[in-house]
């Protein structure tokens, strides 16, 4: 089947994992309880100010008819506009999706770049000392938090030997990719250990399997036989662990953005929860759903590139 | 006779497994020659494969050679690290495996992997590799190469995923092919066309072929002399005519009654009772001396050792009244 | 009666006098250096009347009211307005506009902006309730205006001093309110020049203010930076020039450290223990005191503040008008306090609930050093714990008996904390506590309608004693703003009500 | 023999803790929630091992007490969704079809839901505590397992031993239980181990959003979260608890390769 049937399928089949997602988050951010008014007029909320703004808002119509008019809205393309600074939000998401966008691709490159070395140095010698050690190094990553690395880094390689920006996201290009190396450094710290636990793994298997043999047989380079013969075959198992991650990544990069002050989408949500701002709230998980199926999908199509054996089904 | 290509002396190897150091081959030597077919044949577990892959270096991490020489070109290159042994061998002898499927990186096609040697250790450019690759698969009698280039190994079948396995091990010229087991898998027809195939190859590039089986009628077929491998060492080793007619080893000739004869009427399968002996503990007395219908006390005591016998050797006390068995035989009624 | 008028008259004469002083008599120098905030707020919109903490300083910048609060906090002091006089009948006001002021775009202001503006925020849902007493407004000739009140309404000019009064242009100048908001025209030393949301605002000097010779800034721009130790770093590394509210745990070592220095401003800013007087345990005013003097706010002010602030004794911050000095706050005293509790019916075996909002330090804090000397008096307390919107709904909806509350003055006058706190007019059953004293309420009513500010006082110090002796909420601690900012910052201050100039400020 | 040494070492490392934490009271004689506050925010001391934290807690006997909450979350978090997501994993990897489909569209919806505002719900419905976070780890954590197992299975479908299983006529649920459980569950193991420790880091970052465990219980992600002001000046305030996350961590890794390959094996 061709990719591009394929891919049409599959977004086709998505329509209703959105459809599902945008009723659930419509009623569950309806339900839970706190007024997006309350919020709005902080210490002078009385109750009936708070009714006031929220007739305004229009959110004391019931519920069913205020979903009808988000799908109405969705399919003109418009998320509706913030409760607090209202602008719109569809403007508010792609306003930070270079940064998010450039913060994971940068953490998933560098924890490619940390993982695959130090996934090699262990396979080659399994139970070695450096297997064991490139084994328990990473869970330290694993284990602190990720504002505690964010500071280190920061002290370190902000204000100690100052080569990189301490905070904010810069104007130009170059400046971009020097503000985010270090957020990208500390997701990568959290990332890799898991990259390098699956790849590691598959590469044990492959280093004992028969075509390494004819491999080695045909006495071909060490580093081919290591990239092309191991690395190859490796990979493929890695890259499905590597998109369930980057998925859940996605959500959750918002103590990085906040330490490093990456205005990202992940912040843009935690702010719309803590403020109750529906249309963000709402706007922003439709746009994580996009996202995650998007990657998912880039994740099957890179193992079915990777791997002949699979079929686009 | 000029000096063998690879001549193998008294070669041990250790294997180191949970439950101890196991000695997987204890003491074999050989020669091969371009031109020459050897076919060493034995129950699995006798350490044939293990001989080969030990010659070649591509023993496991866990298994090591403990002893013996290895002449390749005249010089010792037992003592040498498996890399740099492989690395010297890799000109004049190539490999291919009894599963060929597993053999074959199922990520690349099987030109790129035909063409990797010429390409990556030859030198070629990528044009002339291509096209040493397509002649390898017309060589080894794969029709319609050019379309078939760009498989991979799992759009093939059984048969041509070995020969592809066979223009591989050809890559890079060799003098002589190691043959582990590689038509076992196959179905006999198939196997009849692997095994022309190879003949062809001796006979017109004067291929050396060393041919691990369990298979006699497949060493019959294929090859001059054969080695018979019982419990890490060789018991009898001679020519495939003197042997199979005039085998001088109890443990040959249980294997030659036990091997099905398709055209003598037979009621009962002969087998050999009992198995082969557990290497991790030492060798007392002779082997094969639990199973052997011919063995006496002495045998149990100590080791015979490799001797000539008739026109070839055998490492057993009571070879000299080899031909006394078959009459034993008919008069016992067993066939 | 004529005594009342000269007396006022008095106040605003020297007002004036003031006025002409503030405006220094330095060379015209062209404004120079970008200033750079930091702050764990984001900047949300240019409209007074939803305005809270996070836009009001930027607003302040580009808006200005017609009076200003004076730097004490205590009272106001005449800005775009030039005299102020209330007629005999104490409900008709005269304020005599300056004439020499402009907006950003060049437009002189006139009193129909003025009339606008005020039309406007009194209809607000957000700060209206403001302006409640304010009955018509007129404007007799281009720089006069009339405001007439519905009763004698002695914070007025006040209310006038609150940014939710702050003038714009006649009808918005032709464009809607939606599109004014994102391209504001004010007559502030500062005018916009972009905003990304959740990132930064960034104003520049305005060439047209009325006060020549300033702002000495060229631009000023607030970035949203929501980690504490992130704003330390930047304002260390020279890549911030004044850090918002850099958290109590840090002031020390701030102030240790070189080219940085820390400003704490008094703040016309409480903390309450709020108690739910429904609860029938809290409806015995002994109870109250009991754990009012059960509240170490030495150790609280230690642990939260790390001990950048004082125990408050009354409902009123200090810096705010008509604060009496001698009301008897109650301080922690555990002999008193079990004393109280025994007069009470509930002797021993008590147990009460405190809400807590997830994640924050100071209810951390407050329930476990409460929880330990409540202990001491047989009194169980239960902590319960709530996401911080959840918590606030629970709170307006008196599902709760105890839990932290504050309130920030947004204007110099108390009317506004204490309609609100202790008057049904308030709307919010007194602070959503319950509490209602009829002689406190008449007190207040009292303090609003009077002009004269010692019949207003003598009503405020009854309220402040009646109030802390009846235990209608236990007062915590009155906190400092908190700024540190870089050494080559001069003329940055903040007032009590939580407002700042930066026309005044230089960046050396 | 190599696996059994890291399985031992990684059961001895999390069975000191565990008894540490039955036995906290031995170990350490403060009450965790016991304040002093004359002594706050004090370095360690001989009077207290770790220090204080910011209310004069003692920062020792907090660890030793929050090892408890933090075990049992981390378990009871990872052992439900194992099981869910493992036998889904199973079934829809061996069924597929419109089973396989139905589930896997849930399984895109659930790993695309934000978790905050699932957990924000969630707290609201059974109010803040253990009970909520488990429950929040559990709807979210299934789908990981479901994911894994399912691509082994996949792929174990194919090879010879599970036709031979098909053709012998035996109950799919016993060729399911002997014969595929065992050569695809080995990925969830490594999985789970690692997984556990993620189910403790989600307090941290449910406390960064105020719905961590409830003052005062003595847990390491709300000390984490308590400490972060201070990790300028007092560092080791969040910097212990983390150590002790990575500690855990660590033990389970071992356990994880160790029980692999001892399955493999």
């Amino acid at each position: 089947m061709g990719y591009l049937t394929y891919v049409g399928k599959r977004l086709i089949q998505t329509l209703p994992v959105l459809f599902g997602i945008s009723v659930a988050v419509f009623t569950i951010v309806h339900l839970i309880p706190g007024d997006p008014a309350d919020v709005l007029l902080g210490q002078n909320a009385t109750p009936e100010r708070v009714k006031l703004i929220n007739h305004q808002l229009g959110i004391d119509r019931p519920i069913l008819i205020q979903y009808i008019n988000f799908i109405k809205d969705l399919f003109q393309g418009s998320l509706g506009t913030s409760f607090s600074n209202k602008e719109p939000v569809t403007k508010l998401i792609l306003g930070r999706l270079p940064e998010t966008g450039m913060l994971l691709t940068g953490g998933i490159i560098l924890s490619i770049l940390i993982a695959l070395p130090l996934s090699i140095l262990a396979a080659s010698k399994r139970g070695a000392m450096r297997d064991q050690l490139v084994r328990a190094i990473p869970i330290i990553g694993l284990g602190m938090p990720q504002v505690w690395i964010g500071v280190m880094l920061i002290l370190l390689f902000g204000l100690k030997f100052p080569l990189f920006p301490v905070s904010g996201f810069g104007d130009t290009f170059p400046e971009h990719l020097r503000s985010i190396f270090l957020p990208s450094l500390t997701i990568a710290i959290l990332l890799s250990p898991i990259l390098i636990r699956s790849l590691r793994a598959s590469m044990l298997e492959i280093l004992d399997s028969d075509y390494i043999l004819t491999a080695r047989a045909k006495g071909i380079s060490q580093t081919r036989i290591t990239f092309v013969h191991v690395l190859r075959n490796a990979v493929i198992a890695s890259v499905t662990v590597l998109g369930i991650n980057v998925a859940y990544l996605v959500g959750s990069m918002v103590i990085v953005e906040r330490v490093f002050v990456i205005p990202g989408t992940g912040s843009l949500m935690i702010d719309a929860i803590a403020r109750r701002d529906y249309p963000i709230v709402q706007g922003v998980t439709l746009y994580f759903a996009l996202v995650v199926v998007l990657v998912n999908l880039l994740t099957d199509l890179i193992h079915a590139a990777l791997d002949p054996r699979v079929a686009l089904k | 006779m000029s000096t063998p290509l690879i001549s193998v002396e008294n070669l041990c190897v250790e294997i180191k497994t949970n439950r101890g150091l196991l000695q997987a081959i204890r003491g074999v030597s050989f020669d091969i020659d371009s031109g020459d077919s050897i076919g060493i044949v034995g129950e699995s577990g006798s350490g044939k494969s293990i001989t080969l892959k030990a010659v070649l270096g591509l023993l496991p991490n866990n298994a090591h050679v403990s002893s013996g020489k290895i002449y390749f070109a005249g010089q010792d290159i037992a003592k040498l690290e498996k890399k740099a042994r492989r690395a010297l061998l890799s000109e004049t002898a190539g490999m291919i495996f009894q599963d060929a499927i597993a053999a074959l990186n199922p990520v690349i096609t099987i030109g790129n992997q035909i063409a990797e040697v010429p390409r990556y250790r030859l030198g070629q450019s990528a044009s002339q590799s291509r096209q040493t690759a397509l002649k390898l698969i017309e060589q080894v009698g794969i029709s319609d190469a050019e379309s078939r280039f760009d498989l991979y190994p799992h759009q093939l079948s059984g048969g041509l995923r070995q020969r592809v396995a066979i223009a591989i091990a050809l890559s890079a010229s060799p003098k002589i092919l190691f043959c582990d087991e590689p038509t076992t898998a196959l179905d006999v027809t198939i196997q009849a066309q692997v095994l022309r195939l190879l003949l062809e190859l001796r006979r017109n590039s004067g291929l050396g072929i060393v041919f691990v089986t369990h298979d006699l009628a497949v060493v019959n077929e294929i090859c001059d002399e054969i080695k018979v491998m019982y419990a890490g060492r060789f018991v009898e080793s001679g020519t495939v005519d003197s042997t199979f007619n005039n085998p001088t080893h109890p443990y040959t000739y249980s294997l030659l009654k036990a091997a099905p004869d398709p055209d003598a009427s037979v009621h009962r399968l002969f087998s050999i009772s009992g198995e082969a002996p557990n290497l991790s503990e030492p060798v007392v007395g002779c082997p094969f001396a639990p199973r052997c219908f011919a063995g006496d006390t002495h045998c149990l005591t100590s080791e015979p050792e490799l001797l000539k016998i008739a026109h070839s050797e055998s490492a057993c006390f009571k070879s000299k009244d080899h031909d006394k068995w078959a009459a034993s035989d008919s008069k016992s009624g067993v066939k | 009666m004529k005594s009342r008028k000269l007396v006022l008259g008095g106040l605003l004469a020297a007002a004036t006098i003031l006025a002409t002083v503030v405006v220094p008599i330095t060379a015209n120098a062209a404004p120079t250096g970008d200033l750079i905030f930091v702050r764990n707020q984001d900047f949300a919109s240019f409209n007074p009347d939803l305005a809270q903490n996070d836009s009001i300083f930027i607003q302040q910048q580009v808006y200005e009211p017609l009076f200003m609060i004076t730097q004490d906090g205590k009272n106001v002091r005449p800005w775009l307005a030039k005299t102020a006089t209330v007629g005999s009948d104490k409900v008709t006001w005269t304020i005599k506009l300056r004439t020499d002021i402009k907006f950003s775009d060049g437009t002189p202001m006139t009193s129909a902006d003025v009339k606008f503006s005020l039309d406007k925020a009194t209809a607000g849902d957000g700060w209206g309730f403001l302006n409640t007493a304010i009955d018509t407004i007129s404007t007799p000739t281009a720089d006069v205006v009339v405001i007439k009140t519905k009763f004698p309404w002695a914070p007025l000019l006040s209310d006038l001093a609150c940014f939710s009064n702050s003038i714009l242009k006649n009808n918005y100048g032709g464009a809607t309110a939606a599109d004014f908001f994102k391209s504001p025209i004010g007559t502030g030393p500062f005018k916009l020049d972009h905003w990304t949301p959740g990132t930064e605002i960034k104003l520049v000097a305005n060439g047209t203010y009325w006060q020549p010779g300033k702002p000495y800034l060229n631009s000023v721009t607030w970035k949203y930076v929501v980690d504490d130790n992130t704003r330390e770093f930047m304002l260390k590394g020279g890549q911030a020039d004044i850090n918002e509210e850099p958290p109590a745990s840090s002031i020390a070592s701030l102030k240790a450290a070189p080219g940085i220095k820390v400003g704490l401003f008094p703040a016309a800013q409480s903390r309450f223990l709020a108690f739910n007087h429904k609860v029938p345990a809290l409806s015995d005013v002994n109870v109250r005191r009991a754990i009012s003097y059960a509240i170490d706010r030495k150790a609280l002010i230690k642990v939260v503040l790390s001990g950048n602030g004082f125990a408050s004794n009354s409902i009123l911050a200090p810096n705010v008008g008509f604060y009496d000095a001698k009301t008897p706050g109650i301080q922690y005293d555990m002999k008193k306090a079990a004393k109280e509790l025994a007069k009470s019916k509930f002797k021993k075996g008590l147990t009460l609930e405190f809400l807590a909002s997830g994640g924050s330090l100071e209810d951390t804090a407050v329930a476990s050093i409460l929880q330990a000397s409540l202990k001491k008096l047989g009194i169980t307390l239960v902590i319960k714990t709530q996401e911080p919107s959840v918590k606030r709904k629970t709170q307006k909806a008196m599902e709760y008996q105890m839990t932290t509350t504050g309130w920030t003055m947004d204007i110099s006058d108390p009317d506004e904390l204490l309609t609100f706190a202790l008057s049904p007019e308030g709307g919010t059953n007194a602070f959503y506590t319950n509490y209602s004293n009829a002689k406190v309420i008449e007190a207040v009513k009292k303090g609003q309608t009077n002009v004269d500010p010692k019949v207003r006082q003598i009503a405020y110090s009854f309220v402040q004693k009646q109030v802390a002796e009846d235990a209608m909420m236990g007062f915590l601690y009155n906190a400092p703003y908190k700024y540190a900012w870089r050494s080559n910052i001069t003329g940055f201050a903040v007032t009590p009500t939580y407002s700042y100039h930066m026309e005044d400020v230089k960046k050396g | 023999m190599k696996s059994l040494k890291t399985l031992y070492i990684g059961a001895g490392i999390l069975g000191t803790l565990v008894l540490a934490a039955i036995f906290a009271p031995l170990i350490t004689s403060y009450d965790p929630t016991e304040q002093d506050l004359l002594q706050t925010l004090s370095g360690p001391t001989s009077a207290h091992w770790l220090g204080t934290d910011a209310l004069g807690r003692d920062v020792f006997s907090r660890l030793m007490y929050g090892a408890r909450v933090d075990l049992t979350i981390g378990v009871l978090a990872v052992l439900l969704p194992f099981i869910i997501g493992v036998s889904l994993g199973l079934m829809t990897g061996w069924f597929g079809g419109k089973f396989d489909s139905s589930v896997m569209r849930v399984v895109d919806t659930v790993i695309a839901f934000p978790f905050y505002v699932l957990a924000i719900a969630l707290v609201f419905i059974f109010g803040p505590g253990v009970k909520s976070i488990v429950v929040a780890i559990t709807l979210v954590g299934w789908v990981a397992y479901c994911r894994i197992v399912r691509a082994n299975v996949l792929v174990a479908k194919e090879l010879d031993y599970i036709h031979a299983a098909r053709l012998t006529g035996l109950p799919t649920s016993r060729i399911l239980r002997r014969h595929m459980l065992p050569n695809v569950i080995s990925q969830a193991i490594v999985f789970s181990m690692s997984d556990i420790v993620l189910s403790i880091l989600a307090i941290v970052s449910l406390g960064y959003l105020g719905l961590g465990v409830p003052i005062p219980t003595a847990e390491w992600g709300s000390m984490i979260q308590e400490g972060q002001p201070y990790i300028l000046q007092q560092w080791w305030l969040a910097t212990i608890p983390g150590f002790m996350v990575v500690i855990v961590g660590f033990a389970l890794s071992l356990i994880g390769d160790g029980l692999v390959s001892r399955l493999e094996r």
